[in-house]
């Protein structure tokens, strides 16, 4: 990876790159492996994105115990994305909405800001379904899991 | 003869859950598992499907999907009984046989 | 009762293997019998011994391996499924030409009227899938 | 198989298995596969039904031509299960009509009935969605694909 | 920038052609392939999704995918373009960038 | 054009890679180019050389390795999820400690990386999946 990695910090191409999440996690494992995939892009100083909806904003959901499904509980790691520089974070009003949930029953996700003294601001941006269809079209790439 | 459902599924990603509901009969339960569990929260687009469903049919989620989705059995739907994987197994042996809506 | 098993998924992608282990787990504690666990379409991916999950996560295979080690359980994968999608014991491999297997101990590859006997001989099958 | 077969042809436990049918064909290998144990199954003397709802109507879909697509068209075996003593089809109404098909869009599917001077009768059954509960609870063994 | 959408899921089984069609925008281009094309069908419950939909979209449906599930192109709606492979990879490159809903 | 390919799902069971197969022939008639098909998810079960499908069907893997011969393409299998799905080759298999390898001639096993890149090297990029 750090091979790759050098390979491209050099470069001058970056693209913006969108994360769309649109499913459950731990039903299926494609959030985890989806956030594995964001993990390394980081390291590649693109414009990155993700954006949540449908069941994918199920994955945001705070309080999650998986002790008795046996099975790893990797929700802390999306509060470590600000760490990773993945600070753009959009979720679907609609999608929320639907499932009965607002933006207080989703996981206080932060990063700080190196642009404003470090102030910690919010990942999350809840986002209009009309709007959706702009951030899609202002993407270079779009991977869907 | 008794059927038990499994429904493992969203039902907002699929279709297996309101398949399910639209063919259980008189003395039929419906056991939710993995992401199918979604459908036994309050408040959602589908609730009413289950609050105000069929009543002779028993309704079941199974609690460690629950708590690993980050529902609390106070957001479950009242007419839905919490139960674990040792209910699960009491569930099959009780009804006469299964029909999981994959 | 005599209960028996399907899971039809491979391991990690769906929680049909995880949702099936626990509930063997759960029906051996309370004194059942588990006719048998048969695995079919990509549930036969279940039974490669060639996984590597991260060290933090559970190990499929190696849970159930171990489950049927400590309590003599029948772990199937389908033949049929299993040439479509490279899982082979020692016995396949030479018949079919192969230079490896990634069988899994405590797993036995055999044909689909395992499943069909399952169903015969148990008091309740239990579908795990998609 | 064999000798499976001859383990049980001898037995004299019968239980009725229902292999349920709700996916199209092609898109996922389920319908393939569940197929596939049908006529395995065949050969234990069972009492043996199919249904198809949901997707699954689309199994039976007249004029498959998968040559483009580089898959094999099964659909001619749903046609051989008649040799097979396989003669329960049901297909559900309310299925084929939210698809905008009728039973003349299905392959026709016959047996002879040997009970009957091996008379060729249709294999197909059209059932109402209120049939499919008792339908289910007479069974000792469902499968699902 | 423009977006070539893709569903490779039926419409009667998974929500993903609904949303799909919930999150297009002007000048957008929608392909239906593998189990998608079923949702490219005249006379079926979803049918006037696209049949009455948003006329700023294009859409399209895989002739491949049509012909395997017995579909002619006469049962497909006026309102879809069949294309070939070819015609999908003509697409791919037209759009700007593409989305699968999956 | 140069156009990058991700298959999210294993062989057979969905009709992911078979899409991509004839997406990237079609695309290669075109006289694209294909800079990297990645292999993710289940995808990865593509790349063993086990499989013994039914004489009267494709072998997808096959398939794969032959176009990858003809044309050069580079087919690769990601690292992480091919530990969790026991995919390996031999160095892989070395390192983990395992005594056999099943990665079919014309794949290589890498890390994620290969796939962000292909995100950024190609014009376009090319989902199939489940």
């Amino acid at each position: 990876m750090s091979e790759q990695e050098q390979e491209f910090s050099g470069s001058d191409v970056q693209k913006k790159f969108l994360y769309l999440n649109r499913r459950a996690p731990y039903g299926t494992i494609y959030a985890l492996e989806s956030l594995e995939v964001v993990l390394i892009g980081a390291a590649f100083d693109q414009d990155v994105s993700l954006a949540f909806l449908d069941d994918g904003v199920y994955q945001l959901l705070k309080g999650q115990d998986t002790k008795a499904i046996g099975m790893k509980n990797f929700s802390p790691t999306y509060r470590a994305l600000g760490d990773y520089e993945v600070t753009k974070l959009y979720v679907e009003k609609e999608s929320l909405e639907e499932r009965g949930l607002s933006i207080d029953d989703l996981m206080e996700i932060t990063y700080e800001d190196e642009d404003d003294d470090w102030a910690e601001k919010p990942s999350i941006q809840l986002v209009n379904r009309s709007e959706f269809a702009a951030i899609m079209a202002a993407q270079d790439v779009i991977l869907s899991f | 003869m008794s059927v038990l459902h499994t429904v493992n599924k969203s039902p907002f990603e699929k279709a297996a859950f309101e398949s399910c509901l639209k063919h259980t009969g008189p003395g039929d339960a419906v056991l939710l598992i993995e992401d199918g569990v979604y459908a036994a929260v309050k408040g959602t687009a589908v609730a009413d499907r289950i609050a105000g469903g069929n009543g002779a049919v028993s309704l079941y989620a199974l609690g460690p999907d629950l708590a690993a989705r980050g529902i609390t059995e106070s957001a479950v739907i009242e007419t839905v009984k919490v139960v674990d994987y040792g209910g699960f197994v009491d569930l099959i042996t009780e009804y006469d046989v299964s029909q999981a809506w994959l | 009762m005599k209960i028996g098993i399907l899971v039809s998924e491979g391991p990690f992608t769906h929680q049909a293997s995880d949702s099936a282990y626990q509930f063997v787990k759960a029906a051996l504690e309370k004194g059942h019998e588990i006719f048998r666990v048969f695995f079919y379409n990509d549930g036969v991916n279940n039974g490669t011994r060639l996984t590597v999950p991260p060290q933090d996560e559970r190990n499929i295979q190696s849970n159930w391996t171990e489950l049927a080690e400590k309590h003599n359980l029948d772990l199937v994968v389908c033949i049929a499924a299993a040439q479509r999608r490279g899982i082979l014991d020692e016995n396949e491999a030479k018949r079919q030409g192969k230079d490896a297997d990634n069988i899994a101990p405590g797993f036995r590859i055999s044909g689909l009227g395992q499943l069909i006997e399952t169903g015969i001989e148990s008091d309740r099958l239990v579908v795990f899938g998609d």
